[in-house]
């Protein structure tokens, strides 16, 4: 085969191109040509298809996610906004912390340790190009039915992904979720986060300015896998690959290099510390295709590379799958020409491969060579930032009004206590419900040292500051079923429940990442639910005061016709001055007094005792009260500063019992409840009501508390006592009047399910 | 009873960190002239009865669909011991 | 004039700076080693930190024993410096034939992460003189590869000689034959241990106790009562 | 250039739990009459120059030193392709 040469593509017009194989559709096709003035090269084609695919282009979702820029509450501690790897915040002290969420829905389907292995990486790159140190990582999972045997392959080599890469960069895992549903069975949902925490002047952005300045590829050799794995993964094509059909349009997976990574953490770092970049970004989605063009476009001048230079571990690639290959573990940085040989003596201290690729040109084109010829020439904005944008058509699903109207509230309610005291049981020991500590066990979550909170407590909590305390928090959470009821209200829940955790934690919420996991956008049913969700979290962020720093979104979850649940996933990032006052989960004292605070009503549509003792999805999710839930937030806030409360569990997914469960078992003790006057036992323990807290309060400061929730507003109700000293082998929790349950008969209850199924 | 083997290896195009972690040591340890690692996996099973050809095509079953991902790996079935007396 | 520790960091290693902190927390200076260099800067004592060193492959500690500082680590623990091998670090030492035995895969082939609780069965180490012999503390254990084993004689000799430094209680988390969670050498200056003592200095961080700060205490006084 | 093969397994008398939770799995699988199942390494590695005597010795050397670890495991050096033509 020729080589296909800028020169080449003038003379012959007209030779066919496989851009239909390669995702682009004919409209789309028909733009590249009008913007080069002539058809595209072989190598220039590979590059805007990968660039155009949904996952780099946002091609389908742009229009909806203009709201996170327009409608952004006021908020000094954006420092870096959407648009870049990932947003920066303000957190104190001079810190600034980066952080964001990303998902690997679909590699990890197909080969479950390296899909997800691989994000995890892809995020820490994210947030390493920011300038940062990586310090901890959260992994939001969904899975289908956890007794459905292909579950049984995939959790399990997600987990042992999750770890095994994460483990390795030492990088503690604070957080995360696991929930199971059949409609995740053909698409689990692997979402992974990474904070980061550098100095303000320490933030680096990618760019390529300053003619002359060198491109340096460093990190590991270029090899022949994941050739075009977003716009095949990530689009629509993947359906081609469910199990059987894999061989017929193989999916590209790359395998990962912890190590690797490790050194380029560390490599980076150190270059960072000698001010050696100008410009920097990780490779991820769409190889260099993305690092060079987005470089290029955001910088001020055009950039010239040569292929020829690029380290290869297959000498056989042809240029076009260099550029669109991902393998992982590598990094792309424009750096000062007097400043290279300082680059390349600390790649080497840390035996990281290094090579100069090309550099920045006076003018505006990025050009690309291969054995001496030109085979791109391209204005590199309209491949990284100037893709096509579709505005999709959407319409409410004519199911939606069926499902909403097949109210939760009316499903046959417990009889008696005994019913009532099965149910509990049954529900606690749920796989949604149980306790995920055979999977967390699998994390590293003390490496480095600053660990102050993490599984299975509200939030993580790592300390920032040695000498200060300073620390920042972070909680994920999405629940799909309430979205799948209304994606408006859904979106906002996932963000209340994400701010109300980083709350009780103690710290202070400040700006948000999500991830929005949804089916084929190709679908008006879908599109709906996107915008609705979309638009719900945009209003919800601006009424709480929490920006959108970045964020990701995975389309195309759906197996056949059938979508995934609409599946928000809102990460919430908190700053606390003092971690020395952060608020556990757990119930330690003897006589202390519980408040639960908030209101609760008769809300049962989408609710975990829906799901687990009917098997029914219906009606409409909680309300959303969003100023209720920023009082809540304050009061947890202020009481924990102050020192008023020793413990404090946010209420979501099986309601008040969950979370009094959670916190006796956490610290071994029992609990004695009495229900409410104004409440049923049933709607007091089970009703999913947002905006809702339990607290554990020391009798000294049962009256500065209840006199600050009252003279805030804030309903708080005295619902019973810390009961039995700490790992008092006869603790019970009991519902006065109702029933009791021993400790132990909930620990096994809540402990075995997920060691049962996977161990 | 026979020994089957099954060999699993990476696929030549996908990197594989271990080989070349083993490559790189090897200068170090004054060990010249080898060009290439790469580190699979060795599985040895103990077959009841006789290696047929029946038995072998339900070993190359279980060694694609469990004992290697052929999305990433490919493998090689062979009777280590003289056996298939069987036929 | 405080004792200087060093901490070695391998291409891998993550928690150096951790065991860097803890060292500080005991009251000594830490001192950084690096892989490449065989010069141990006149360090009173050594520390093989815990991590992945080289990805932990081939085998746990395989590729990092071979480098240039080993050389000097082996030669000055057979002169009698205070060296201790924490998770990774204890593999490097069983891969160097400092301690005897190895480390395997865990039983149940999982990474695990947990608190602890672990008995101290000799005090009389370089490493371990501030506990008690017979005290139960509980530190983190994190690791894949933390099985230990040994043939029977080995196993033997160990116990008989009061080699067996910490063992596993209440559960024993990887399969370790004879519950057995870290050894020293004859001499006692060389001891290797899985779970992680540097985790277990602050008590605000990690599991909220300081079980571990006395590997770091013993050592100072150890140094300083030799001087 | 030839290649040579070093298989390194567990001794027997050492635990081999992956081995084992190949074998548990068997069952379920569908598969009956595999007895014993080990898991090892395989490395493979890929020689410059003539695979003789000398060379043979070298790589011996480098399995019992750094392949493997002799004091859990055991090990087999094999030349694969014909070669040995050096002779
Ligand atoms: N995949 C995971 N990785 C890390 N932590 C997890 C994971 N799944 C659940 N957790 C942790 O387990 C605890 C309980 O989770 P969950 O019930 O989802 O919390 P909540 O309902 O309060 O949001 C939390 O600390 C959460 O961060
Ligand atoms: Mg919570």
């Amino acid at each position: 085969m020729t080589l296909d040469t800028v020169k080449n593509a003038e003379q012959t017009p007209e030779a066919g191109q496989p851009w239909a194989d390669l995702g682009l559709k004919p409209d789309e096709y028909e733009r590249i040509r009008e913007i080069l003035g002539r058809r595209p090269t072989g190598a220039e084609l590979a590059m805007y298809s990968v660039m155009w695919s949904e996952h780099c282009s946002y091609k389908s979702s742009k229009v909806h996610l203009k709201q996170f820029g327009e409608k952004v509450p006021a908020n000094d501690a954006m420092l870096v906004g959407i648009g870049e790897n990932a947003g920066v915040v303000d957190v104190g002290q001079g810190y600034a912390v980066t952080f964001k969420v990303e998902s690997h829905n679909h590699p990890s389907y197909i080969e479950p340790y390296q899909g997800a292995a691989t994000g995890v990486g892809g995020i820490v790159r994210d947030i390493l190009a920011m300038g940062a140190r990586p310090v901890a990582v959260v992994d939001p999972l969904r899975f289908g039915a956890a007794d459905h045997p292909d579950t049984k392959r995939v959790l399990p080599g997600v987990v042992a992904g999750i770890g095994g890469y994460g483990n390795c960069l030492g990088l503690p895992n604070i957080g995360g979720e696991v929930v199971f549903d059949s409609c995740y069975q053909g698409n689990p949902l692997v979402n992974a986060g990474c904070i980061g925490v550098m100095k303000h002047e320490d933030i680096h952005l990618a760019k390529a300015s300053g003619t002359g300045n060198k491109v340096i590829l460093y990190g590991a050799r270029t090899g022949g896998d994941g050739i075009g794995g977003v716009s095949v993964l990530a689009s629509e094509t993947f359906e081609a690959a469910d199990p059987d059909g894999v061989t017929a349009n193989r999916p590209a997976v790359q395998v990962g290099d912890p190590f690797q990574e490790k050194l380029l953490i560390e490599c980076t770092l150190e270059i960072f510390k000698e001010n050696l970049v100008a410009g920097i970004q990780d490779l991820g989605g769409a190889g260099l295709s993305c690092a060079t063009s987005e470089l290029a476009s955001a910088g001020s001048g055009g950039m010239r590379v040569d292929l020829d230079t690029v380290p290869l571990r297959d000498s056989t690639l042809s240029p076009e799958e260099i550029l669109m290959s991902e393998s992982q573990e590598r990094m792309c940085a424009v750096v000062e020409p007097g400043k290279v040989d300082r680059f390349m003596e600390i790649c080497e201290k840390w035996d990281v491969i290094a090579t100069v690729i090309g550099e920045v040109t006076e003018g505006e084109r990025l050009e690309i060579f291969w054995h001496g010829e030109q085979i791109v020439d391209v204005p590199p904005r309209t491949v990284a930032h100037e893709g096509p944008v579709y505005q999709r058509p959407y319409a409410r699903p004519t199911w939606q009004d069926a499902l909403q109207a097949d109210d939760a509230n009316k499903l046959p309610r417990p009889a008696n206590a005994t019913e009532l005291r099965d149910q509990v049981l049954k529900l606690i020991a749920s796989p949604n419900q149980a306790s995920k500590a055979w999977i967390t066990d699998q994390y590293d979550r003390f490496v480095q040292g600053n660990t102050i909170l993490a599984q299975p407590e509200d939030a993580g909590m790592v300390r920032v500051d040695e000498d200060t305390n300073l620390g920042v928090a972070m909680a994920t959470d999405g629940n799909g079923r309430y979205a799948k009821l209304d994606p408006y209200a859904g979106a906002q829940l996932a963000l209340a429940e994400s701010y109300r955790n980083v709350a009780a934690s103690g710290a202070k919420p400040l700006a948000i990442s999500n991830c929005l996991n949804f089916g084929s956008p190709e679908d008006p049913d879908v599109m709906w639910q996107f915008a609705e969700a979309t638009r719900g979290l945009a209003d919800a962020c601006l009424q709480l005061g929490t920006p959108v720093t970045g964020g990701n979104v995975s389309l195309y979850n759906q197996t056949g016709e059938t979508a995934i649940h609409p599946t928000p996933v809102v990460a919430v990032l908190g700053v606390i001055d003092d971690v020395t006052r952060r608020t556990p989960i757990a119930f330690k004292e003897e006589g202390q007094l519980l408040y639960l605070l908030g209101e609760t009503h008769e809300e049962f549509g989408g609710s975990a005792w829906s799901q687990v003792v009917h098997d029914h999805l219906g009606g409409l999710p909680p309300k959303v009260d969003l100023e209720r839930e920023r009082l809540l937030a304050e009061i947890l806030i202020s009481a924990s500063r102050d020192g008023m409360i020793d413990a404090a569990h946010d209420l979501s997914d099986g309601g008040l019992i969950q979370a009094v469960v959670e916190s006796c078992l956490r610290g071994g003790t029992g609990a004695r409840l009495v229900v409410p006057d104004d409440l049923d036992a049933f709607t007091f323990l089970l009703s999913e009501s947002a905006g809702r807290a339990v607290v554990s309060v020391p009798r000294s400061e049962e009256l500065r508390f209840t006199d600050m929730c009252g003279a805030r507003g804030l309903p708080a109700t005295r619902i019973g006592v810390v009961d039995g000293t700490v790992s008092d082998a006869n603790a019970v929790v009991e519902v006065q009047g109702e029933f009791a349950l021993p400790l132990e008969e909930l620990r096994t209850a809540h402990t075995q399910t997920i060691p049962g199924l996977f161990a | 009873m026979a020994r089957v083997v099954v060999d699993v290896m990476l696929k030549p195009e996908i990197l594989d960190p271990q080989g070349q972690a083993v490559q790189r040591a090897l200068p170090r340890l004054g060990f010249q002239g080898i060009s290439d690692v790469r580190q699979g996996k060795r599985f040895e099973l103990e077959v009841d009865g006789p290696v047929d050809d029946a038995a072998l095509a339900r070993i190359h079953e279980l060694a694609e669909t469990f004992l290697a991902n052929t999305v990433i790996e490919d493998f090689v079935v062979k009777v280590e011991e003289p056996a298939v007396e069987a036929k | 004039m405080t004792a200087r520790i060093g901490v070695v960091t391998f291409p891998g290693t993550l928690d150096d700076r951790d065991t860097q902190r803890a060292v500080r927390v005991a009251g000594a200076e830490a001192v950084p080693l690096w892989h490449r260099d065989k010069d141990l800067k006149q360090v009173d004592a050594v520390v093989l930190p815990g991590g992945f060193s080289y990805g932990d492959y081939l085998r746990a500690g395989a590729i990092s024993r071979f480098s240039p500082v080993m050389e000097s680590v082996i030669e000055q623990a057979k002169a009698g410096m205070p060296v201790l091998g924490i998770c990774n670090g204890f593999q490097v030492l069983t891969e160097t034939h400092l301690l005897p035995g190895a480390m395997l895969r865990n039983n149940h082939l999982h990474f695990i992460c947990r608190d602890q609780k672990l008995r101290v069965e000799t005090n009389s180490t370089a490493w371990t003189a501030d506990y008690e012999t017979g005290q139960e503390i509980s530190i983190p254990l994190k690791n894949i590869d933390g099985r230990y084993v040994a043939d029977e004689r080995t196993l033997d000799m160990l116990e008989a000689e009061g080699r067996v430094a910490f063992r596993y209680l209440d559960v024993n988390p990887n399969g370790s034959l004879r519950d057995i969670a870290g050894i020293t050498n004859e001499a006692g200056n060389v001891v290797g241990l899985m779970p992680h003592p540097e985790h277990a200095v602050e008590p605000l961080v990690g599991t909220g106790r300081t079980d571990g700060l006395g590997f770091f205490t013993s050592i100072l006084k150890n140094l300083v009562g030799a001087r």
